[in-house]
């Protein structure tokens, strides 16, 4: 990837490739799967071939490209149930996510997670989770981990503006800030809940002050503009790498879509969501991109390389195994396998 | 009479109740938009936003306020969305509402009633699809609801609201849309299982969306000459141990079937008691010990199918002491 | 009681009395209980009257007699498990009380509960809690049921130290403010929990900035000083009855016993065990009340009143009957009751 | 062979295990201090404080973290002090730490081994005395332990802290100051139950302390002409159901006598199992379905007595179908 000091043009093209391929993923797998859940109104497709609930980041893709962009493969990633973003900025091999949301038996998790567990441990993602700030203690555990075992990896941890009202959250960031611990929390704020609209749901000042009363460095960033994300995350990687301890961002973007693919949104005031379709991040970064001197076609060309690198994945999704029922039983626990089914 | 789903038929229940009594009030994630699954449509129209409470992502809170409210003279119905998510509030619900009245030699009651909807989520995976009522059957102080058709839902969580204990009322996720008819009046009662099919050879136990799967297997074992008698158990705790101990005496044989885990789930119970009291031929038939699976076919294989129904009530039949005894 | 208006030393010595009596209580508690349970290396003597762990809050009074000045008997309260000061302030009767601890049937709860869950719902102490922060969503739904209600009561909510690292600290506080709702938080930091010294374990600049961080008015007080516990009780709870929703205050104090009566607490540092001992605030409102001009025999009177009434009380406790197996039964549920055994 | 205490066990499986292998860590609230019960004595001296840590009273985050260390490859060993405690820490033990190597295709392991310690603990109440052995054992990716004797602590302990998967493991707080003889090499297998005492005439399968309960009745039992086989079952998941199904086959009866709650406690899952593989009499002795009382009347009736072993053995040796069936 294009280091800090390659030329601004090269780092954001980088950066838009990055959104460009998370939305590319997204649009079709929200495509495939058409009625796949049974809630928010909506029936049940039993054909669907991506199942259950589908959370997708669209619009909020600046967040995961940014931060990624400043993590290394080695460095660890803990994300939310809406971690398809996280997942592909962190490496993990388009083809291999969209076998698994297809349930087949290459998938990353052979088929056992789906989107809402969807993780390569490969490439440091550590897994998205269905509960809703899980995420936050897993994450702190592998950043003292780290610090135990001498490693230099650090970990960032991914959760919701909804996340900051559980437990978890207070407990993490004081576990985290009590042992010094190498972690980027990142606080994806797209200011709903599901149906909920979670400024009313949270007290005082928001989620950076809340990590500044725990004791934590905290900013505030436009999570919809890559490239400032790109840069507070570097500053706090790098203060994270040179010992400093956790840090907090708390980035402001929006949901573009509903809450999982099934959900309409009809909750939302209209203009709110028109206002937020022209704030979006790769529309923003698409005139930054062109300001900066680069041609159209290379933009296109990098969107049709999206695309091609998606319609493989759909292709290759659409061709793979499905797992064999036996294939239920296995990775459950070492002991006593076998003895019982 | 009127036909209406399973969320509908809940809907009318804490309708009516919050009609009638001004202490009755709901709180939870998403209520205001009519709950995720339509489950609280209208409520807040009807009875305003400080009764229908839409709260923070805060489940510890969720429980731990309502009991704080059932102690100074409200009813709350509390909700869950999956029962998987109340695994963040199991302070609130086993150590601190169930054991209030208790530990505190009777000063309070707790009435409150605590929505965890149960079982396999249509493609939902390991951490949407857990039936845990043994664990709540296991902690002395709670109730344990499961209704299984629309008309139960309306009648059970009505009669849970009014019992003044606390209650794990356990609705299930691929029940939500199930049609059937509803009473105008809510006529159930907690602990009063149900024959939901008469029969002569086999007492077939289950409760939640298993008892259709029950039914299933009633009809197509009825087909090859066997009789089954069917019970919905609707309540788990108290269980209606007297009817089914009547009915397996009479039939000879019993089966008990549930979504839930095999393995230390509540048919061990049951099939327990029944085998101490009678010692007639017992099985049982619940999920095998694994995690559900995303892709299909791996969450089928974390389903109780019809089929091995009728496998486990051939081996009772014929006598056929082994089977798949333990999963 | 002696009202805001009254003479200062007549309201001092109101406080004074309730803080006498709370620690002739406990000590007299402590006595029954040596060797009631084998922790800290200690053996259990299965002959002590006072069974299982028993919490002292000795060197702690002046927080609950200065909080419970100012609550009415309609106005509720949630405890810890170091539960015994906030019972007997809130109005409980000590003989009753006394009762419980000795596991009797008149007791408060009759003998189910103990020291860890005294409990006196006719005076709104809703009870002590043998689970770390687990009485915070209590308290604050008890607030919530009084502003639904159109109640004009309010709760006063106690906890220790070690009790906001956990995730219903940060919960409750954030529901009480979003609701809006007529709570006082008390912070009561007695520097330890249980053998560790908790300042490690806290990140941040502590309890007070915590709750600021969540958007509530917070202020720290010297938990050894009745009136300045007292003064800044009236002000927090006059702004609750106000209705401008959730206060904390933060009283600095210390465990002057062991975390428990077995424990002896040879882990703290003697000095620092010793300056707490002349901070003890009876001996400071002693002090304040012989400067008030409050002759040295009328504050006798008030201690041998104390002792007279815990003498009393342990009579009954003495005397009282122990309950019959068969109570053991009751109180479980009503749904089924009678049917299982 | 050495004389120890139980706690004492531990704490030598725990430091032998550290020694062995760097990547083992301790982590809980005041193991700096040697643990309340004395089972950490000495070992932040020995290993420091970033190998036994003192962690804030952060239930939920003490096994989320742990989650997290053993996926980066640590062993941690978990303190919770009592299992009511760890009823803070449900969502992680249960949907993180027991689904996590599952759900994720395999991709993780999370060798953690989690001390929840059960029991009644003399007047400590509803709040630090139950024991859920059941609970772990429904689910899936979890093993379940629960050592009786000093050998077994170390033994298991370190058996545990071997195996690579999610251990859920049980002291009893009541059996900290056991003594026994402890070998210096630790000598257990996860899943292999032991005989604790020979016999012909009832099989009595128990675990923890009421295994020494169990034994006392034995006792009695033989002075009355009774011959009565213990088994000390060691691990609840996987459960030894090779060795209680040949003891009862031999035997022809069953008892299961657990300190939990009767109702939906283990015990049911083992009747149930050999009422349906023997069809032989079958009988359970676990708690009455009641919180634990303060009081000491109360909580000796939330307790099971070797009298009331007895009671149970003679209605199954004297044919008597009935008895105190449910509790
Ligand atoms: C503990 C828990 N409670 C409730 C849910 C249901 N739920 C799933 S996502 C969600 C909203 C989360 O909001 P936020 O944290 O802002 O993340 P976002 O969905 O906006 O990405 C809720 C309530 C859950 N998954 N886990
Ligand atoms: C959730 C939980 N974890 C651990 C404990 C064990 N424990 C009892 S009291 C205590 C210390 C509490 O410290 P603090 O909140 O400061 O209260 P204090 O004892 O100082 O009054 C601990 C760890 C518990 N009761 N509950
Ligand atoms: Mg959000
Ligand atoms: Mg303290």
């Amino acid at each position: 990837m294009p280091g800090a000091n390659s030329s601004p043009a090269a780092r954001l093209l980088y950066l838009y490739r990055t959104m460009a391929r998370i939305r590319a993923f997204e649009n079709a797998a929200e495509e495939a799967s058409r009625g796949s859940v049974a809630a928010f109104g909506a029936t049940a497709n039993t054909t669907a071939l991506v199942r259950g609930p589908l959370h997708l980041s669209t619009g909020q893709e600046a967040v995961a490209a940014g931060v990624c962009a400043n993590l290394l493969r080695s460095d660890c990633l803990t994300s939310t149930h809406r971690g398809h973003g996280h997942t592909l900025a962190k490496g993990a091999d388009a083809s291999a996510m969209m076998c698994e949301l297809f349930g087949r038996a290459d998938g990353t998790n052979k088929g056992k997670g789906g989107s809402m567990h969807i993780a390569d441990f490969a490439v440091g993602m550590l897994g998205a989770n269905g509960v809703v700030a899980a995420g936050i203690p897993i994450a702190v555990g592998a950043a003292h981990s780290a610090k135990i075992r001498g490693s230099s990896a650090i970990v960032a941890c991914f959760f919701g503006d909804g996340a900051i009202n559980r437990g978890p959250f207070l407990e993490g960031l004081n576990w985290a800030r009590i042992f010094d611990l190498p972690i980027l929390f990142v606080c994806e704020d797209n200011r709903y809940s599901a149906t909920t609209a979670t400024d009313a749901m949270t007290a005082g000042a928001g989620a950076a002050a809340r990590a500044r009363g725990i004791g934590l460095p905290a900013e505030t960033v436009d999570g919809n503009d890559v490239i400032a994300v790109d840069d507070a995350a570097r500053e706090l990687v790098a203060r994270i790498r040179a010992g400093n301890g956790p840090q907090f961002m708390h980035a402001l973007t929006y949901r573009i879509k509903g809450h999982v693919s099934v959900d309409a949104a009809a909750y939302r005031d209209q203009g709110e969501v028109e206002q937020a379709i022209e704030s979006d991040p790769l529309k923003l970064a698409g005139s930054r991109l062109a300001a900066l001197g680069v041609p159209a076609e290379r933009i296109a060309e990098v969107d049709a390389e999206a695309q091609a690198e998606i319609q493989a994945a759909l292709a290759a999704a659409h061709a793979a195994r499905v797992p064999d029922p036996d294939e239920a039983y296995a990775d459950v626990q070492d002991t006593g396998a076998g003895q019982w089914r | 009479m009127a036909l209406m789903n399973y969320a509908q038929a809940a809907c009318k229940a804490l309708a009516e109740a919050m009609r009638a009594d001004a202490s009755v009030v709901a709180l939870g994630e998403d209520l205001g938009h009519g709950g995720v699954f339509g489950q609280y449509r209208g409520l807040q129209q009807e009875f305003g936003k400080a009764r229908v409470i839409d709260t923070p992502i805060s489940e510890a809170t969720i429980v731990g306020a309502a009991v704080g409210m059932a102690l100074t003279g409200l009813h709350p119905v509390v909700e869950m969305r999956v029962v998987d998510f109340a695994l963040c509030a199991i302070d609130e619900i086993v150590n601190q509402a169930a054991k209030n009245r208790y530990m505190f030699g009777g000063q309070g009651r707790v009435p409150l009633v605590a929505r965890l909807p149960i079982g396999v989520w249509s493609g939902s995976a390991a951490q949407h699809s857990q039936s845990l009522e043994a664990w709540f059957a296991h902690i002395p102080g709670l109730v344990v609801v499961a209704p299984a058709t629309p008309a139960d839902n309306h009648g059970l969580l009505a009669a849970a609201i009014a019992c003044g204990d606390p209650v794990i009322y356990m609705e299930h996720k691929e029940l939500w849309g199930f049609q059937g008819e509803v009473p105008a009046q809510a006529e159930c009662v907690l602990g009063k299982a149900r024959i939901a099919r008469s029969g002569t050879d086999v007492t077939l136990v289950s409760w939640s969306r298993m008892l259709h799967t029950a039914l299933a297997a009633a009809e197509q074992a009825a087909q090859q000459g066997v009789s089954i008698e069917v019970i919905d158990l609707r309540t788990i705790w108290p269980w209606d141990r007297q009817l089914v101990l009547e009915s397996a005496a009479r039939t000879g044989r019993l089966l008990v079937a549930h979504e839930a885990v095999q393995a230390a789930g509540f048919g061990a119970e049951i099939v327990a008691t029944v085998a101490q009291e009678l010692g007639i031929p017992v099985r049982r038939a619940g999920a095998p010990r694994i995690p559900v699976g995303y892709a299909r076919t791996l969450e089928d294989a974390a389903r109780v199918s019809a089929e091995t129904l009728l496998l486990e009530l051939s081996a009772l039949v014929n006598g056929d002491g082994r089977g798949r005894s333990m999963a």
